[in-house]
Order: structure tokens, then sequence, then C-alpha cells
């Protein structure tokens, strides 16, 4: 029988593997930084769906709602009044909580597709929204933020890998902490969950807060690396699906899949380049072919090939 | 006039809306099956009936029975390829399905949706009409192709409704969205039933796409946008209920047809988003919902 | 372009990438000496956005026919942006970081250039827009022009094609049809918005009346209601700032047969395709462009539309003219500049003064409002206007560069003698 | 007695819609004792049980947990409060191991609690030790047999030593070995004082262990008292087997097909995951026979019948006229005229009556269907004058009527009638009973009937096999049966 991994086991291979990725700066050129500085604000984006998703078992077809309110409030408020970017920040991710709060309420009343669906006509009224106040948001065009935190690749690498690493060893710790056993059980089977004596409503409202924060100064941050908040980027549906690929084919549940499946996703988009026009096309039949081979992903590959030895 | 002009024009979205749903419905009641690649297979359609045309100059005729072949061909693909096995598989537990037939049918469409802006380019493109000119209807001008899509719709929503309420076959594909169990128990084979509804939902898709193709033209980034309207109206119905969906897509149509000529066509989706909003905090089961 | 043609063309190219990437290994080190490299970053996809590679990778050929800049060859570096800003900011610092270019030619889209420009600043690197119209991106440069003069405007801006369309409007719909009232239908867009205040402003100063002003969601599919209300202000043509929403506002002022001209910008009308997309719902529809087929702007254009016919087997857009021209006047400001130092090379460029596909090609200085935008006018960039008669795209004016005579579809009703 | 009730209820309604599942119900439960709540299906004793641990909210009544009145409250406060319920079908998570799932019931119900701490483990593994499953700690959900997943339910409620302890259907799934142990567990619940609510189908399964039981039929109470009180009372022995019987077999030697009969069933085992539902289980019907399956709910009656129709995986032979039926679909074997009418009924709801008995006979040309439906009004009358009624709209008599009658439009030559007696009042069973013998009387047609009401199984039968805990115990003609093993049918 195959022993499952220890919380400390799991972390202290992530910061090795951390610490390795930590020093690629050293080694490869700013293009791939650049690379993978996106693909860490994706991991995040893809753990907090996680956190949602596979733990407290709410189909969130919008992650991209929280992002962009994140991205959007924090963007605003640095061309309107450009304070320290600390406090857009701040201000950002707290916009994205109370996004956490209102998309909570129906998730408590609302099963399955029906809540997904609440999940999809939010991030509908958001794009909605973007494009109609244009003069605030500008528009369908994207928002020219005035300040960006650095231009420095390997600074930027450096602050999106050191995110990414808190931000997953949170999740994680989190994941596996008595919450996470709770989350779990109240996704799973709520009924008997309440009758074990757990208010599920409360952990699920917590669910989303944690998920908020962190996809809301995931997308704040980002804001302030791309210099630039568009629908395209923060909101957009096909960013929803990108977020939603990545933790799947990652692995659902194990949180540090979404990294996993992120940094495939836009690695493997990169690396097919010399097919052109249809680079998308052939990322999408892989991720399909994971969904329908392996469908524990990545990670539940890994552990299986574990098993086998 | 407004009055009418508003009737009129909500009546043609409406209908086309309708029938799009009642597909995505369809194959919801029966076979449990969200397909979010709904949209990518109707742009396919109508970018099949337009190619025909377009590229070997097929005519208006050949070109809508062509897109409408495309449709049904890549439904059944979508079916066999995708849907089928992740049904059977038993490393997926039957909970989590659902996200997976999800998940799944969202990667498809994009790979359908990629397909044909490699092929064709993302420039919107419209379908040949079959029938061009305008008719005055109380005064409003009204497009001959807006009428005929109207009247489309409805022949292929009634032709559905006989079938699933006359034909032996039909009546066993709406005794299997009630009561699968009892469907088999009766000696009939549910896999047949299945194939049965996937074909009618390939027809659906195909005759909605190529409608939509000649009434409002189609791009690649049609497809997103089509599945997430289907999805809205089939929940606002009800999953699984035509009814319902036929109601609200009729809802749907005219809230964005009074909002475009009343307020702006700025704010169209609008209204209609936030009725979703409202009906779901409301009734969290859609209009007609039963489940 | 037919699908099978695409995909030969897609083997070449992967080819030419391997090779490229093998040759890129060796030749990184000796910069100064090594080939002149262009980034160009566009949206493969789209009818508009994949002229931009070709007619770029087409002048960086002549060039190098011709014995390269100095002996320097031109390359080009292409990446596909999914139109997508993300992807594009990535692309620019591959571009800028890893590929070593010494400028970029980016995007047709107003979205993916702004988002772009503060990145040309960051990594002081000049990019030049071979297709976007927002009047934001050179209002941009006014405002902090020492930190953001690495972008220039390639294209004309918004409130710039406001103005052109107003000038061939005088001509043609006011002196030649005697019109007297208009009403503007533009989609809701940023770059909309100065082409807007541009019609406002100059449309009653030729003479037309706005009646109504109509902005709709870039996502609208049915223009039914639009086309009635429209309608209902009986006004004599009806002025457009069209572009993403695609071919349905044609098709359906086609199927719909709304008895008044459309006439203005419409970007969609200017691909050599869109008679086959609207299936012949083009017809008799006024579009305001840089170029036409046949229609000889210059000495360059023709020779440049029938190599880019004979190479890629259909019509460059109107980004794939102007990216040809910044091809040419880009490595021209490297050879005047004597370097590829992006500082010497702004001030080089602003000095430009060429002759492209387009017109006469002359920046606005520092101090301007629209700095580093085109100058326009006569004998500068004056644009055309042209009608889709019988799938032809047929040039009406200015008159001295006119192939044919104004002519509308049967359901159009010219009267403004009412 | 003199201990204060640990769990007192009075006057407990709950009504859904128009339909009253628990009416004006009251019992109490002292520390130290074990009352057993029983009732057929629908009776509503699952009801009553979910709106005392508050899964569903009374409309009327009281529910005093120690003297706090707890009716109305979320289940998370009245489980907090001291309430643990043992749920029939659980799921655990799959993904932890067993004293992790242990550890889950004792985490406090905060968010600020974000470390595991060692005597929560600790606590853990002495509950665990005390249900028995010390050997399993470490292993998934998953690995475990079905015995042991019931054993970790119980952990879980007891885990916070709750004063109440609920148990849903404490012996389903588990062989008659597993049984005696879990009783055992229970037992010792009790010893160590907590108030503890048994909720199953009869007395019999319960009596070993309950000090006190109290019946509930169609929402109401019938009886209450010691096991012997409630076994001898009039009302129950009414709902369970009603009257007196009189039986019409006929001999097994009569019956053509001695050598191989119609149906064969041999040696038949079915696995639900771990529980086993069916084990070695023969039997054998002839043609033209009407033999009744009897046994209690959960004994395994349907799971029997699934396999015949091909509805669920299983090891062993089922043999038609001597050819095994395995590799057919379900579909295949109904057509083939082996025809079931199941338990839930399975109808069309959104249906007609008349469309219901159409689908049935889709095979038939239309002359043919018309006069079958014609004898299927004669044998069912009401029917007839509810033809065009949707089939959701009828009572539940009728609606299992127009079940059976569907069943018979397909012209079987074997009818599997699984609980068509399910939640019915005794009138309606009267005219299902009648239609029954008539059907007897004049076709040919072979009847496999499963029920746990001896007295409607028993009078049409001509054989009889008796399930119970997934095995079949006893084989017989039907006037042996009350005399032989009737006293289980309480």
């Amino acid at each position: 029988m195959k022993k499952r991994l220890s919380t400390l086991q799991v972390l202290a291979i992530s910061a090795l593997v951390v610490a390795v990725t930590a020093i690629l700066p050293f080694f490869v050129s700013g293009y791939i930084l650049g690379l993978l500085t996106v693909a860490f604000y994706f991991g995040v984006f893809a753990m907090a769906w996680d956190l949602l998703f596979g733990f407290a078992g709410e189909v969130n077809f919008g992650p991209t709602f929280l992002i962009g309110v994140g991205a959007y409030t924090a963007g605003i408020l640095d061309n309107l009044y450009q304070p320290p970017i600390i406090v857009c920040l701040a201000a950002g991710t707290l916009a994205a909580i109370v996004g956490g709060l209102v998309l909570a309420l129906p998730a408590l009343r609302l099963r399955g597709p029906y809540f997904g669906l609440i999940t999809l006509v939010a991030v509908l009224i958001l794009s909605n929204f973007v494009v109609v106040a244009a003069e605030l948001t500008g528009g369908e065009i994207g928002l020219t933020v005035p300040d960006v935190i650095t231009v420095n690749a390997d600074t930027n690498y450096w602050l999106a890998l050191g995110f990414m690493a808190v931000s997953g060893g949170i999740l994680y710790f989190l994941s596996r902490s008595p919450i996470g056993l709770i989350l779990q059980a109240s996704g799973q089977d709520p009924v008997q969950t309440n009758a074990l004596g757990f208010n599920v409503s409360k952990h699920k409202l917590a669910a989303f807060i944690v998920s908020a924060f962190f996809s809301g100064l995931a997308g704040a941050l980002m804001v302030f690396y791309f210099g630039v908040a568009s629908v395209g980027t923060f909101v957009d549906l096909t960013v929803a699906v990108q977020i939603i690929v990545a933790a799947v084919i990652g692995g659902r549940r194990t949180i540090i899949g979404g990294v996993l499946g992120a940094v495939f996703l836009i690695g493997a988009n990169e690396a097919l380049r010399p097919v052109g026009d249809l680079s998308t096309f052939v990322v999408s039949a892989i991720a399909l072919v994971v969904v329908l081979l392996f469908p524990s992903g990545f990670l539940g590959l890994l552990s299986r090939l574990r098993g086998a030895e | 006039m407004l009055f009418w002009q508003i009737l009129i024009d909500g009546f043609a979205i409406s209908s086309l809306y309708a029938l799009g749903a009642t597909g995505f419905t369809l194959i919801f009641g029966v076979s449990g099956v969200l397909n979010l690649s709904h949209g990518a297979l109707m742009v396919a359609a109508a970018v099949g009936a337009w190619a025909l045309n377009s590229e070997l100059g097929a005519g208006a005729y050949l070109g809508a029975a062509f897109g409408v072949l495309t449709g049904i061909v890549l439904t059944l693909v979508t079916y066999h390829v995708v849907v089928r096995p992740l049904q059977l598989s038993a490393r997926i537990r039957e909970e989590e399905k659902e996200i997976f037939i999800l998940t799944a049918t969202l990667l498809w469409g994009i790979m359908i949706q990629e397909l044909i802006a490699y092929f064709f380019t993302n420039n919107a493109k419209s379908v040949l009409p079959v029938v061009a000119g305008v008719v005055r209807i109380a005064n409003v001008r009204t497009p001959a192709n807006e009428i005929f899509t109207a009247i489309i719709c409805w022949v292929a929503i009634a032709l559905l409704w006989f079938i699933v309420n006359r034909t032996r076959a039909g009546k066993s594909v709406l005794a299997a969205s009630m009561n699968p169990r009892g469907v088999t128990l009766l000696g009939v084979e549910l896999s047949s039933v299945y194939i049965a509804v996937w074909v009618i939902y390939g027809v659906l898709v195909g005759v909605a796409g190529v409608l939509l193709g000649m009434f409002l033209g189609v791009s690649s980034y049609s497809a997103g946008p089509l599945t997430a309207s289907a999805f809205s109206i089939v929940v606002l119905g009800g999953l699984g209920s035509v009814p319902g969906s036929l109601i609200a897509a009729y809802a749907v149509g005219y809230l964005e047809t009074i909002t475009a000529y009343t307020i702006s066509p700025a704010y169209r989706t609008i209204p209609a988003l936030l009725l979703v909003i409202l009906v779901m905090y409301l009734r969290p089961r859609g209009l007609l919902g039963r489940r | 372009m037919k699908p099978w043609d695409k995909l030969v063309r897609g083997g070449v190219l992967c080819a030419g990438a391997a090779v490229l990437a093998l040759s890129a290994g060796t030749g990184a080190q000796a910069q100064d000496k090594g080939p002149i490299k262009i980034g160009v970053i566009a949206e493969a996809q789209s009818v508009a956005g994949s002229s931009i590679p070709q007619a770029a990778q087409l002048a960086a050929e002549e060039i190098n026919a011709k014995g390269g800049v100095d002996g320097r060859k031109v390359e080009i570096v292409s990446y596909d942006n999914h139109s997508s800003a993300a992807e594009s900011v990535r692309a620019f610092q591959r571009a800028v970081s890893q590929d070593h270019v010494n400028a970029v030619i980016a995007s047709y889209v107003s979205e993916v250039v702004l988002a772009l420009e503060p990145w040309a600043a960051r990594l002081k690197t000049v990019m030049v827009t071979p297709g976007a119209a927002s009047d934001v991106i050179t209002e941009n440069i006014a405002k902090n022009y020492d930190a953001m003069k690495y972008t220039f405007h390639g294209y004309l801006t918004s409130g710039a094609l406001s103005g052109l369309v107003c000038d061939a409007g005088k001509d043609i719909l006011v002196d030649g049809l005697k019109m007297k009232t208009a009403v503007i239908m533009s989609e809701d867009a940023a770059w909309t918005t100065p082409l807007d205040a541009g019609y406002e402003k100059c449309l009653p100063k030729i003479g037309l009346k706005v009646v109504d002003h109509i902005r709709f969601s870039p996502d609208t599919t049915d223009f039914t209601p639009i086309f009635n209300q429209i309608e209902a202000k009986k006004p004599d043509v009806i002025i457009t700032g069209i572009s993403h929403v695609g071919t349905q506002p044609t098709v359906q002022w086609k199927s719909q047969q709304v008895p008044i001209p459309m006439f203005g910008v419409a970007s969609q009308a200017t691909n050599s395709t869109f008679w086959k997309d609207t299936n012949g719902a083009a017809d008799g529809v006024l579009f305001q462009a840089v170029s036409g087929p046949g229609v000889a702007t210059t000495e360059k254009t023709l020779p440049f539309v029938k190599a880019f016919h004979d190479k890629f087997g259909n019509d460059p857009s109107y980004a794939g003219y102007t990216a040809y021209d910044e091809v040419y006047y880009l490595t021209d400001a490297i050879k005047r500049a004597g370097s590829t130092n992006s500082d010497k090379l702004v001030a080089a460029l602003e000095k430009t003064d060429y002759v492209g596909t387009i017109g006469r090609i002359q920046f606005k200085g520092k101090g301007d409002p629209h700095v580093h935008g085109l100058k326009t006018g006569k004998g500068l960039i004056t644009g055309l206007f042209l009608q889709w008669q019988d799938g032809k795209q047929v040039n009406l004016w200015p008159k001295d560069l006119a192939k044919g005579k104004l002519k509308f579809p049967s359901f159009i009703k010219v009267s403004s003698s009412q | 007695m003199n201990a204060p009730a640990m769990l007192e209820v009075s006057g407990l309604t709950k009504r859904f819609g128009g339909l009253v599942a628990v009416k004006d119900i009251g019992f109490t439960v002292n520390s130290g004792e074990i009352l057993g709540l029983i009732g057929p299906n629908g009776s509503g004793k699952s009801t009553a049980m979910k709106a005392i641990v508050g899964i569903e909210k009374p409309n009327a009544g009281s529910v005093r947990i120690d003297g706090v009145e707890v009716a109305g409250w979320p289940s998370h406060r009245i489980a907090r409060l001291g309430v643990g319920m043992v749920f029939q079908h659980s799921r655990p998570l799959h993904r932890q191991t067993v004293l992790e799932n242990i550890t889950l019931a004792l985490l406090p119900d905060s968010l600020l609690h974000l470390f595991h701490d060692r005597t929560t483990e600790e606590r853990a593994r002495r509950i665990a030790e005390r249900v028995g499953l010390t050997p399993v700690l470490e292993r998934l959900p998953a690995t475990l047999p079905f015995a042991d997943l019931r054993r970790m339910e119980v952990a879980k409620a007891i885990a916070r030593d709750p004063k109440v302890v609920l148990v849903d259907e404490p012996f389903a799934g588990l062989t008659s070995k597993e049984t005696e142990t879990f009783a055992g567990l229970i037992r010792e619940l009790r010893d160590s004082g907590h108030a503890i609510l048994l909720v199953d189908h009869n007395v019999k399964s319960v009596a070993a262990l309950a000090d006190r039981v109290f019946a509930m039929y169609v929402g109401e109470r019938i009886a209450e008292g010691t096991v012997e009180e409630v076994m001898r009372d009039e009302t129950v022995r009414r709902v369970y087997l009603g009257g007196k019987l009189e039986t019409a077999a006929r001999k097994e030697a009569a019956f053509a097909d001695r050598d191989t009969p119609f149906l064969r069933v041999e040696k038949l085992n079915v696995f639900y995951g771990k529980a086993q539902a069916l084990e070695d289980v023969s039997l054998h019907v002839h043609k033209g026979e009407f033999v009744s399956v009897v046994g209690l709910n959960g004994a395994g009656k349907t799971t029997l019948f699934n396999a015949i129709s091909g509805m669920v995986p299983y090891s062993g032979e089922i043999y038609r006229e001597g050819r095994p039926l395995a590799g057919q679909s379900a579909a295949a074997i109904a057509r083939g005229g082996i025809v079931q009418s199941p338990e839930g009924r399975d109808l069309f709801t959104d249906m007609s009556v008349r469309e219901n008995l159409d689908m049935g006979g889709q095979h038939l040309d239309a002359a043919t269907a018309k006069e079958r439906i014609e004898w299927l009004f004669s044998l069912f009358p009401i029917l007839k004058t509810r033809q065009k009624q949707s089939a959701g709209t009828l009572s539940g008599g009728e609606q299992q009527m127009l079940t059976i009658a569907r069943s018979l439009m397909m012209n079987p030559d074997m009818l599997i009638l699984d609980e068509p007696t399910l939640g019915l009042a005794p009138v309606i069973l009267e005219q299902i009973s009648k239609a029954l013998e008539k059907l007897r009387q004049t076709t040919p047609i072979t009847v496999l009937l499963g029920e746990q009401n001896v007295t409607f199984a028993l009078p049409h039968a001509d054989r009889v096999y008796v399930l119970e805990h997934s095995r079949i115990v006893w084989e017989g003609e039907p006037g042996r049966f009350a005399a032989e093993i009737g006293a289980d049918y309480l």
C-alpha cells in the first residue's frame, strides 16, 4: 500500500522546487522569465479556483469575475489618484473579497449548474460594465496604468515566484488544515457535514473569501506587471476557461496542481509557436486528451507512476 | 409604430434563440449533458454553409443543406469522441462526471473554433439567405429573411414536437427524459435513444447555426457568446424543460429588443443578464424547472 | 486564401523558423554587424492582421535583394498575439530581450497598442503601429514625451480619420448629391470617441446637419432596431464608425433594405474578402481607406499590391500597406541615424519624409497634441474614398484618382430634394 | 422511569406541500435507553428522524434535547448541542484516511483552528479503538470492507460524545455475523449512558436491541411499548402481516417444465462496492407458476430482480428456459418477455396514463394494442377513467396499477413485481390483489413477486422463498410459512 506524502514533505519538495526556479534568472533569458512570470500569476488563479471547486465543491465558471474586480479596482485607483502601488493592491484585494461575498450568497442557495450560471453571468455583467463605463475603465480598449512595480524582468520574475510560492504555501496549508478537511466534507456531503456539527455556510463563505483574496491580489499584481488592465486579459471567459483547464489538467483537489497546469498551458502555447495559428488548437487538444485519459491530471499521473514503482 | 417594430423584430430574434436553446435543453433533459461546445457547433454549421457557397459556388440551398449536415456530423463526433467515453469511464466518480463533461466539451468547442479560424479566418461571415427582399407588415419593413427565419424556427420546433409526441421513437426520447430506467424496462435500448437524441440535437444545431448565419452572421468569436446565451436561456427556463426554454427565449429576446429600441443598443444585453440573476434568486430551479 | 495553400505555407514557415532559430544562435554576438531585426506582433487569424507580417516580410526581402541597409540584411521576426493584450506584452518582451529586435511593428488593435506603449517606453524600443486608430496613443506621447517618445503612430488617428471623411463627404455628398442631413452610427469603443467628436464638429461645417447619433455595443448582432431608429429620423446619409463589430451591420443593411447610403469608416470593408463575407451585401457601401486596388495613390502603391498578390495570393489589408511602408522608413531611419540606438532612431524617425504606398509620410513634431501621429492633407496623406461595386472596390475620391462613378443598389433612395 | 428524558419529541409535524409526512408524533428517549422507531417504507420515520436532527424544519411540534428546545434550529447547532447521527448512506472523504475522517468529526466549528493537534488525533485513535477500527486507521475508506465503513460512521457520530445518537437502518447491508458485532457496539453505547434512537423497518431487526419500540404508519403513531407489546399489537400485526392467510398453492409437480424451469438462478452474487447485496442466491420459477420472494427491506429482493432484468452486474448464472441471460442488454431481456414492474414505479410522470400504456405497447400493432388496453382497463377499471390524466398526478395506488398495467402491455411471459404494496392503503391492496388473482386464473403468465408484506405475498403464491441478509433462508409452500418462519415478519 502506498503511503501519501505528509504536508511537511510536500512543502519541503515544493520549497526545493521554488529554490531551484529562483536561480533561473541567472541562466535563462528574460523572455522565458516573462513567460514564467505570467504562468505563476495564472497558477495562483488556478489554485484559488481549486480551493473553491476541489474543496468547497462550488462549480465556478467565472474565476475572472474576482480577478477582474481586483485588477480593475487597483488599476482605476492608480489611474485616478496614483496612490502608492501597495494601496492600489490592497484596494483591489478588498474589492475582490467583497465580490467574493456577493458571489457566495447565491452559492449558498443554488447547486451545480445553477450556481455555475450565476458565476458566468457575473463575468458577463462585469465585462459589460467595463465596456459601458469606458470613461472610468478604458472600455474594451483597456486601461493603461501609469505605474508598474518594476520593468526589470528578473525582479518581476522573483516577485511573481515569491507571490506564487507564498500563496501556494498558504492555500496548500489551508487545504490540509482542519479547515480544509471541513471544507472538503462540506463540498462532498453538506447535509452530513451539517449534522456533524459544522456550519457549512460559514466555511463555504470563508472559502469564497480566501479564494477572492488570492484571485484579487494576483489580478492586481498582474495589472502592475503588464501596465494595463483589459477585458481580454483579466475578465473574458476565455481567460476563465484557461484557468479552469489549468486547474483540471494539473490535478483537481491538489492546489499545487494548478501551478503545473498553468506553466504547462503557457509553456505549451509558447513552445508551439512554430505551428503558428494552430497552437491554441493543439494545446486544447492535448488538454482534452489529458481530461479524457488521465482524469486526475498531472499530479494524479505522477502519484500513479510513483505507486507503480 | 415602435410597438409593431419591437413586436416583429423581437419575434424573429426570439425564435432563433428558442431554436438554439431547444436542442441544448433537450440534450440535458435526456442525457444530462451540458454541452459547452454548443456555440462552436452552431458556428461550424454556419461556416459550412457559407464555405460551400462562397468557396465552391454551390448556391444557397445546397450550402444550407451542407451546413446542417456539418452540424449533424460534428454533433455526433462530439457525442462519440468526447461525451460517451467520459460517461462510460470507470475512473471518474459519478458525481464528478458533470464537471468533466463540461471541461471536455469546452475544450472541444475551442478546438472547433480554432480550426475554423485557421482555415477561414475569424472574420464574420454571413450565409447567403435563401430568400431575399423585404415585406411590409403593419407598416414595418421586414426583411423576408427575418420572416423566413421565424417560420423555419417554428417549423423545426413544431416538427420536434410532432416527432416527440406523435412517433414511437420520439415518444421513447420523451419518456427517457422523464425516466430512463422506465424506458429500459419497456424494452427500449437506451443507447439508441441517446443516439437518436444526439441526431435530433445535431439537426437543431445545424438549422439554428445556418439560420443564424443568414440572419446575423457568425465568426469564430461568436462560439463563446452563443454557448453562454443558450446556457442562460436554458437555465432561466429550467434545465431540461423545452417549454421553459421557449418562454425564456422569448423573454430574453424581447427584453433585449425593447432595451435596444427604448434605451440604447449599447445596453442591449444587460437587462437580460439581470433578469437571469433575479430569476435565480426567486426561483432557483428556473421558470419551469422540475428538479 | 485556400486552406491547402495555408497548410503548405505553414510547413514552409516552420522550416523557416527552424533555420532562423539556428542562425540566431550564431548571429546574436555581432549586434551591429548582424542583420537589422524588426519584430512584428500581429493578429494572424484576422484578415487585417495577417497582412502585417506578410507585407513586412515582402519589404524586407525587397530591401535585402537590393543589398540591404549598409550591407546589413533586414530580418523580420513575427509573433502571433491571438488578439490578446497580455500575449502581446509577452511577445514584446520576447522580441526585445530574447530576439534583440531593433524596432517593433505592432498590431492594428488599439487595445494592444495601448498596452504595448508603456513597454516601448520601459524597454526603450521603437514601436510603430500599422493600424490602430485610437487618438489616445499619441496623446499619451504628448503627455510625457521624454518617456513615451519611442512610440510612433504609423496610421491615421480617429480624429484624423473623421477629418478625411468630412473632406470626402463635402465633395461626394454635399456637392455631388446635395445632401443635408446625417445620422452618425458608430460602435461604442474608445477609438470612436474622438472619431465621433470629430464628426460632430466637421459634419455641420461641410453642410450636413447631424439629426441623430447612435452608439451601439460592439457585441451587437441584431441591427434591425438600430436601422429602424435611424430610418425614423429620415436622414440623407448614415455616417459610419465601425470596425470590431464585423460584417453584420452591412449584411443587415442590405437584408433590411435600408434606403439610406452608408458612408464613413468601416474597417472590414477595406478587406478584399468583404464581398464574399457579406455575400455581396457590401454592394454600394462607401468607406474611407488609405489605399485601394488599382489606385495609384503614389507610384509605389501598385507595384506593392502586385508583388503582394504574386507572393501571397491575395490583396493586402490596409494595415499591410502601412506595415510595408514602415519597414522602409524604419530601415531608412536606421541608415540615417547610423545606429540602431533607440534614441538616435527616434530622432531620425521624427525627421522622416518618405513617400510610401499610402502617401507622403511625415510625423507631427514635439509640442503637437498628437505628436508622432501622421500628418494629413494635400500633398501628404489624403486618403481615398472607395465604394463596393459588383464585387470590386472602386475608388471615387479624390477626383484625380477616381476609377469609377458613384452607383447605388436599387433599394437605396438618394433623394435629398424632398 | 425516573431518569430525565434526553430526547423528548412532542406534536412533531412535517408537511411537504399537501402531503403530511409526519403527523403529531411524540416520544421520549432516556439516557441509557434504546428506542426503536419502526415503520414500513413511506411511513414517515425517516422524515421524523430528519426533523429531529434539523435536516428538515418541522412545521409544528417540539424537540427537546436534554431539556433544550431545538425545533427549527439548523442541524449544525443541534449537533453541537449533543446529537450524533449515523447515516445509512454516507460519503466519507475519499482522499483521507480513516483516522482523518474520524478526526474531522472532532474538529471545532471554527475558522481559526488552523493546526492539527496531537490531542485531537489521540482522541480520534481512542474512539477508533472503541469501535474496533484500530487495525485500519491509516487506510483510505475506499479500501475498507462495508462493515468497517459503518463502524467509521458510528465513530464519527459518537466522536464528540453526544447525548443522543440516531442510527438509520443500523444493519442494512451487513452479514449476520457483522450484525451481531454491530449490535454489541450499540449496546455498549447505551450502557455508557447515551440515549439511542434506532430507525428501521420492522420490529424484528431491532428486537434484540431496543428497550422500547415506537411504530409508525403513514405518518402516524400506531403503537408504542416493549418489543413484546408492539409485536402483539393488533394494528402492527395488520400493517405487517394483514389478516388471516388463505392460500391456494398449486403443487410444484403440476408444472410441465420440471427439468428445465422457465427461470433458473444459480449461485448469484452481487456487490455494491464493498457491500454484498446477494450471496449465493439460487432459485427457480416454472412456466405459469406464481412465486413470491418474501424479505424485509434491504434483504436483496430488488437487487435480485434487477440482476434478472440485466440491470446490475453479477456473478453466477441466470438461465431462461435453459439458456443463459448474461450478455443480453436490459432492454433485450425485457423485449424477450421477462418484464419488471419496478419498486420505484419508474413512470413517465409528465405523460398521460394512456401514453404510459402506449409506451408499453410500442411493439404491438395498433389493433392488438387496442385490444390489450381494453383488457387492462377491465383488469384496472380506475385507469380507464384516468386515461387523460398525467401519471404524476395519480394517487399512489393508481400509479402502482398503472405500473403493472404498463408492464402487462408488453405481453410478458414472466412478470416481475417488485414491492407493489409499498406505502399503499389496505383498500388499494385489495384491488391490486384481486387483479393479480384474476391474472393468475385467466392467463398463463408466470409471476415472480417480491414483497415484505406477507399477507399480500402468500395468498397468490404457489411457492415462497424467504430472502434474509442477502441469502435465501427458506423455501416452501405458503401453507407452511406461518408455522415455520412467520414470527420473523413483524
